[in-house]
């Protein structure tokens, strides 16, 4: 039924983000490797020929210096740093997690915000939000805005690429895609306390037609989100199931936002 | 009148932490009664714990580290055995609120009080002895460094019985750690445990800075200095560089504790990211601290068992003093998921991949020395070679971590957990242990038994590969760090991997408890009366095992590199002596108290300041005054060897 | 701890008591450079109000003027000098300076690359408007 | 066994490999070294006061609570200070206890001073609700200048401790190496002044 662990997660990509990251990831250990793997075998080989009882070795126990060799054992790994820094320059542009996904169809909104310890989800364009479980409709970009109403938090889901920090009183921008329907695990990948291993969510990307119908389900549903069951929601507790609400007050993402600047939300809970 | 502490302190209801104060507590009892059975306690205080002697200071930091490893340990298996049982819907043994503070204490424990206390021991052992000098620059300072850091210690252990500890991972993030998530007394023990501690640190590394700077013998130039010492040298300004920013920003967390400052609090305008930027611009240096000085290490090892120089000293000299100025330069990369433009990104994931230049290019200068040689396989060249294999991909996972997009996948993840693993346990582990079976027999004129020694190894060798290969896997599968439980069944088999592994690393640790017992009872058998067991090269070896308080009766006069080497070859051993040494009486710094009495009053102080007992943090800062001003007013700091003490020239 | 047997190789630069040549030349060293540093001093107070300087110019002259008078005081009064004894002293300080300015100033471009990066409560604010 | 020496002469021999320096130039370089790692500890203040600086959460700003007149005043306290320091230097230089001791005197009266106006205006600010805890850039501005300030109170506590030092202990090298300390310490003092009344006071906007 499950998976083996090395088949999930980063290695088993469902966006353009996370594919473009596994093919750095591999090709830069691939490239490594070229140099660790003779670098291991070298060591091991002159350890045993020169051990003591070997009769063959020749020995030559004045030789310290060698210029050819001090050159070539600075540029070896120079040429290897030249080109992974420069994947490393051209991935940092080009993965920016702030750069838009290129795509024909406007990005999705979200505003994420992460609470002790569950995440909230709002589609300001949309007027629905809902709890640990984001629905997107695959193949559109994703443009998320995200904070948190208390500690920091890292919005992750390993099979569509980059994370990011959330943090009070800031946005942080993220832009991912997921490219065929199914669900993702998402996390928290910061440590943010008691309920950190809980705060976990799903990303379910669906066809355009069944986004279309779970936006339709969730307006006709009666939950409503506005200050006062944010509060409810921030007070320190792992979310017993996904929830969504069909209603949300207007400019609420800005309204957390400002809030937990002046006094943090989890700080009135904590009593 | 007690502040914050009452009876609710003391963790009557948890088990876990109740037994193991219990336990500690009892060993502690037991050890004390043993001392004042056998009539210990004179020669201890005198000899030890009054002692000045560089010596003999070295061999307490690495006693301290090795008895906190065994702490740190204990914390680390609890972990692995929590994450082996907690999978899917079971919870494990250990409520997050427990397992938060092992690993916080694990962290802060293993890289403070395990890596930074050991290697300071091996320095300040070493490196009077490698550059011909009688003591440190200040010995008495040397003193009370030691003892800072014992207090920190205590500090951090007395939280187990009393109170809690944090539960906010090693670098203690804000807004989690500000009073506001964490009223508890928990972050307190950590921060003042390391100020206190740090306060030691930064002092032992002016003092062995200066000793390396002016204290050389005549002759030793800079392109003499064994490369140890230039590692320590490396080493030691690197601590005063980044020790200080550690202290500044943990200080303004403290304001922020304990007197309602805004520096990195939600609320007030305060910026949480900024305390992360300081606390790495201390963290990223701090682990070239742990590095450096454990690449020395390894140099000394491998050229010795190697019996042939080491190759490219120059380029090995050079490699040392880049990565210390490169580490200041990198320490964005611990947070390249803050949100940080691409172009600084992109800037300091460059910037942290050039330290691979210079770290390369020590790798194959190593394999170079082992070229042409001939290498006796003593159980420090098994380290030494251990950690080559080791460090080398440990080194690459950080390589590839210092790609920006890479590590947007691969940050607090448990591949990240198993990179520093890989280049801590592979790199300053194996250099400490290393460096504890070299200098062994220069510290007690004995060795320590060799099998032992290397079943020690291989078992760190197998568990660290066992327990920490899996964690590459889990990462990559979306398994982060810090978690108590994790819902994915698949990912149990490999924990239960890491599980068996810590294990094994759990037999190499009673083996070293084992090794040092036995070579203890056999020390006659494994005594080495030449004072040169390994036939080493430089001059720590020329003078007799242990070496006499004064280190060298005569300061040596030294005319190149590995000196002692040239002089076994060329003149029986016997180093050429300086113009003006010898036949004097030797003036050698007296014992003083003044480190463990400003110690202990610093720990009343933290203690105090901790639990908010303000009349007796006052009587703590009382107490380190009045020893700092008995101090100045004493005047007889020296005492003088007469020249029938010191016997001969030859040391 | 003094008359410790650390043989004076080096230059020794402890004179005897009583003597003094070194007494003059102290005082106009210390006067010199407490002339120079009124100077500077005010002329810093004068810059950081004065219409006369271009307005984004003011603060590189104040930091001009503040590196000119470290200079100053590490010249008179730490006597801080280039001669062979004091090549450790000057290198310590050059690596000093350099772990300052890379806290200070990395501090600075990070954090202002970050808060770039970030609709803050700041940037909430000015959108609002 | 004992070999024979065999020296060049003296002035031909580098710097670095002359040997051990003196007890003198060993603690004067120990004690530069803890002044460097001080000034790192200060850069960190100032670099969280340079971030910080903008963020007063609707509280009062530097250019509101700041006083140039006063900052000058403070200035050049610290700076006679300074002077008189050096002046107590050249007193301990050829040994003349009575000068010390109007040189410590003099350097202890500007030290308090520039203590005492400091300390009347961090009153005045808290009176007037502009404490450490109003706002970020408060904490910040109260942490860097009241640690200066705490280092110049600890300076004066040396100060006074040096001189009864040198009445009871006398001229003994132990006694003169500490006041070459504590002269260092005085003036680099002077220097972290310096960039506090640049950044802070003169670069308020
Ligand atoms: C002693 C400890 C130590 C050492 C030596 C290193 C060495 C390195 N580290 Fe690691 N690290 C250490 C301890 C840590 N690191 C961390 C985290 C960390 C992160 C942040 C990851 C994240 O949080 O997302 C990065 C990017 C790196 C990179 C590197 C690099 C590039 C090196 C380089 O120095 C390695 C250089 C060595 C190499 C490369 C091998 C030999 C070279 C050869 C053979 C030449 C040819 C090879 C190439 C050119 C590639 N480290 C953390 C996490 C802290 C936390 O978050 O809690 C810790 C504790
Ligand atoms: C001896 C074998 C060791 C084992 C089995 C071990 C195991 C662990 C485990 C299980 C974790 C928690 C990982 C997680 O977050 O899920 C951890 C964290 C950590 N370990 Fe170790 N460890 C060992 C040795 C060391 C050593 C020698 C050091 C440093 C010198 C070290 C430093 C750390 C640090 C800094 C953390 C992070 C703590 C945090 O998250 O705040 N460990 N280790
Ligand atoms: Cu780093």
């Amino acid at each position: 039924m499950q998976t083996p662990a090395w088949q999930q997660g980063v290695l088993d990509p469902h966006g353009p983000i996370a594919a473009a990251e596994r093919t750095i990831l591999l090709n830069a250990t691939v490239i490594m490797l070229a140099v660790i793997v003779p670098v291991i075998v070298l060591t091991l080989a002159f350890a045993w020929w020169f051990r003591a009882g070997n009769k063959w070795a020749r020995r030559d126990p004045a030789w310290a210096y060698s210029g050819p060799i001090e050159v070539t054992v600075w540029a070896i790994p120079a040429l290897v740093v030249l080109f992974l820094g420069g994947i490393a320059w051209i991935g940092s542009h080009d993965l920016d997690p702030a750069r838009p996904v290129a795509s024909k169809a406007p990005p999705l909104e979200v505003q994420v915000v992460s609470l002790d310890w569950k995440w909230l989800f709002i589609y300001p364009r949309l007027g629905v939000a809902s709890v640990n479980r984001l629905v997107v409709p695959a193949g559109t970009p994703l443009r998320l805005q995200l904070t948190s109403a208390s500690v920091m938090n890292s919005f992750f889901v390993p099979q569509l690429g980059s994370q990011i920090y959330t943090m009070a009183g800031m946005t942080t921008t993220l832009h991912l895609q997921a490219d065929n329907p199914g669900a993702y695990a998402g996390l928290s990948a910061q440590f943010s306390g008691d309920g950190f291993s809980d705060m976990r969510f799903d990303v379910v990307a669906t066809t355009p037609a069944q986004f279309a119908q779970w936006l339709a389900d969730a307006r006709a549903g009666a939950a409503s989100l506005d200050a006062t069951s944010v509060a409810a929601l921030a007070k320190p507790g792992v979310a017993a199931s996904a929830a969504t609400f069909g209603h949300v007050a207007p400019n609420l993402f800005d309204a957390i936002l400002a809030g937990t600047t002046k006094s943090p939300v989890a700080t009135l809970a904590m009593q | 009148m007690w502040g914050k502490l009452t009876w609710d302190a003391i963790p009557l209801h948890d088990p876990i932490p109740l037994v193991t104060g219990i336990v500690v507590m009892l060993v502690l009892a037991g050890v004390l009664l043993l001392v004042t059975a056998k009539g210990w306690w004179p020669v201890l205080w005198r000899d030890w714990i009054t002692s000045v002697d560089h010596k003999r200071i070295g061999v307490m930091y690495v006693l301290l580290a090795l008895v906190m490893l065994v702490r740190g340990f204990a914390d680390a298996i609890m972990m692995r055995g929590q994450l082996a049982l907690a999978a899917g819907h079971a919870q494990g043994y250990l409520p997050p609120e427990h397992y938060d503070q092992i690993f916080s204490a694990h962290g802060t424990i293993m890289i403070f009080f395990v890596a930074m206390t050991f290697m300071v021991g091996l320095m300040n052992f070493a490196v009077p002895l490698q550059i011909g000098a009688r003591d440190v620059a200040f010995p008495v300072l040397n003193s009370v460094s030691f003892w800072l850091t014992a207090a920190g210690v205590l500090l951090v252990n007395v939280s187990l019985v009393l109170g809690e500890f944090a539960r906010t991972g090693w670098l203690a993030y804000p807004p989690l750690s500000e009073l506001a998530y964490s009223p508890g007394v928990g972050v307190d023990y950590y921060l003042w445990s390391l100020q206190i501690a740090g306060v030691g640190t930064l002092l032992s590394g002016i003092n062995l800075t200066t000793t390396i700077l002016k204290m050389r013998t005549p002759g030793m130039g800079y392109g003499r200095m064994p490369i140890f010492t230039w590692t320590a040298l490396a080493s030691n300004l690197l601590i005063i560089a980044a020790f200080p920013i550690l202290t500044a920003t943990l200080g303004m967390l403290l304001l922020d504790r304990y007197l309602g400052f805004h520096f990195f609090t939600n609320d007030g305008g305060g910026n949480a990211m900024m305390y992360i930027n300081l606390v790495w611009a201390w963290g990223h240096p701090e682990v070239y601290i742990l590095i450096l000085p454990a690449f020395g290490v390894f140099s000394e090892v491998i050229a010795t068992f190697s019996g042939k120089p080491l190759f490219g000293y120059r380029s090995m000299a050079i490699a040392t003093m880049a990565i210390c100025v490169l580490s200041f330069m990198v320490w964005l990369h611990h947070f390249f998921t803050m949100g940080a433009g691409a172009d600084v990104n992109g800037f300091f994931g460059v910037a942290t991949m050039i330290i691979a230049v210079p770290t390369g290019v020590k790798i194959f200068n190593w394999i170079f020395t082992m070229y042409g040689g001939t290498l006796r396989f003593e159980t420090p060249l098994l380290w030494a070679i251990g950690f080559i294999v080791t460090f080398v991909i440990g080194g690459a996972t950080g390589v590839l971590m210092a790609i920006p997009p890479a590590d947007f996948q691969l940050h607090n993840s448990l591949f990240l957990v198993a990179h520093f693993h890989n280049v801590v346990i592979g790199g300053v582990v194996f250099g400490a242990f290393a460096g504890y079976n070299y200098w062994f027999p220069k510290a007690f004129g004995f060795r320590l038994h060799d099998g032992l020694g290397k079943a020690v190894f291989w078992c760190w060798f197998v568990g660290f590969w066992l327990a920490f290969l899996p964690l590459y896997v889990l990462g990559l599968a979306g398994a982060t760090r810090r978690m108590q439980h994790y819902p994915d069944t698949s990912w149990q088999p490999l924990m239960i991997v890491a599980f068996i592994g810590a294990l094994v690393i759990l037999a190499g640790i009673v083996l070293t408890i084992a090794q040092l017992v036995v070579s203890v009872r056999a020390r006659e058998r494994l005594r080495d009366a030449s004072g040169d067991p390994w036939d080493g090269r430089t001059l720590e070896w020329a003078t007799r095992s242990p070496p006499p308080a004064w280190n060298f009766a005569a300061l040596p006069q030294v005319d190149g590199l590995d000196a002692f080497w040239e002089a076994k070859r060329c003149n029986g051993g016997t180093l050429v002596t300086a113009q003006g040494e010898g036949g004097k009486p030797i003036e050698m710094p007296k014992s003083s108290a003044l480190g463990v009495v400003v110690a202990f009053f610093a720990f009343v102080g933290g203690f105090a300041l901790v639990w908010h007992i303000w009349w007796l943090a006052l009587v703590g800062l009382g107490g380190v005054i009045a020893a700092g001003l008995a101090r100045a007013w004493q005047t007889e700091h020296e005492f003088e060897v007469t020249l029938a003490e010191i016997g001969g020239v030859r040391p | 701890m003094d008359e410790r047997d650390l043989r004076n190789r080096q230059s020794d630069d402890s004179e005897t008591p009583g003597e003094s040549p070194g007494w003059r030349s102290g005082l106009v060293k210390a006067l010199m450079g407490l002339a120079a540093s009124i100077v500077l001093t005010l002329a810093s107070f004068w810059a950081a109000g004065t219409p006369l300087v271009w307005g984004p110019g003011v603060p590189v002259l104040l930091a001009a003027l503040a590196i000119g008078q470290m200079g100053v005081h590490l010249v008179f009064f730490l006597h801080v000098s280039s001669g062979p004894e004091g090549t450790n002293t000057i290198l310590a300080l050059a690596f000093g300076v350099f772990v300052v300015a890379l806290v200070v100033f990395g501090s600075l471009i990070i954090m202002a690359n970050l808060d770039a990066g970030m609709t803050g409560l700041d940037g909430l604010m000015k959108m609002q408007r | 066994m004992i070999a024979s020496t065999t020296t060049v002469a003296e002035v031909e021999i580098p710097l670095p490999e002359r040997g051990p320096s003196s007890r003198r130039v060993i603690v004067g370089y120990g004690f530069w070294l803890f002044l460097l790692s001080d000034i790192i500890v200060f850069s960190a203040l100032f670099a969280a006061y340079a971030v910080l600086s903008g963020r007063t959460d609707g509280g009062p700003s530097g250019v509101q609570l700041f006083h140039r007149d006063s900052v000058l005043i403070e200035t050049g306290c610290l700076l006679l200070s300074s002077f008189a320091c050096a002046m107590m230097s050249l007193a301990v230089e050829v040994r003349r206890a009575g000068l010390m001791l109007l040189g410590a005197v003099l350097t202890f009266a500007l030290g308090a001073a520039f203590l005492g106006l400091e300390l009347t205006e961090f009153a005045g600010m808290i009176a007037h609700g502009a404490g450490p805890s109003r706002s970020a850039f408060l904490s910040a501005f109260f942490a860097l200048v009241g640690m200066h300030g705490l280092h110049v109170s600890i300076g004066l506590c040396w100060l006074v401790s040096m001189v009864a030092q040198v009445f009871t202990l006398g001229w003994r090298p132990m006694v003169i190496d500490r006041l070459a300390c504590f002269s260092l310490f005085w003036h680099a003092l002077d220097i972290v002044w310096i960039g506090v009344f640049t950044i802070v006071y003169l670069g308020a906007h």
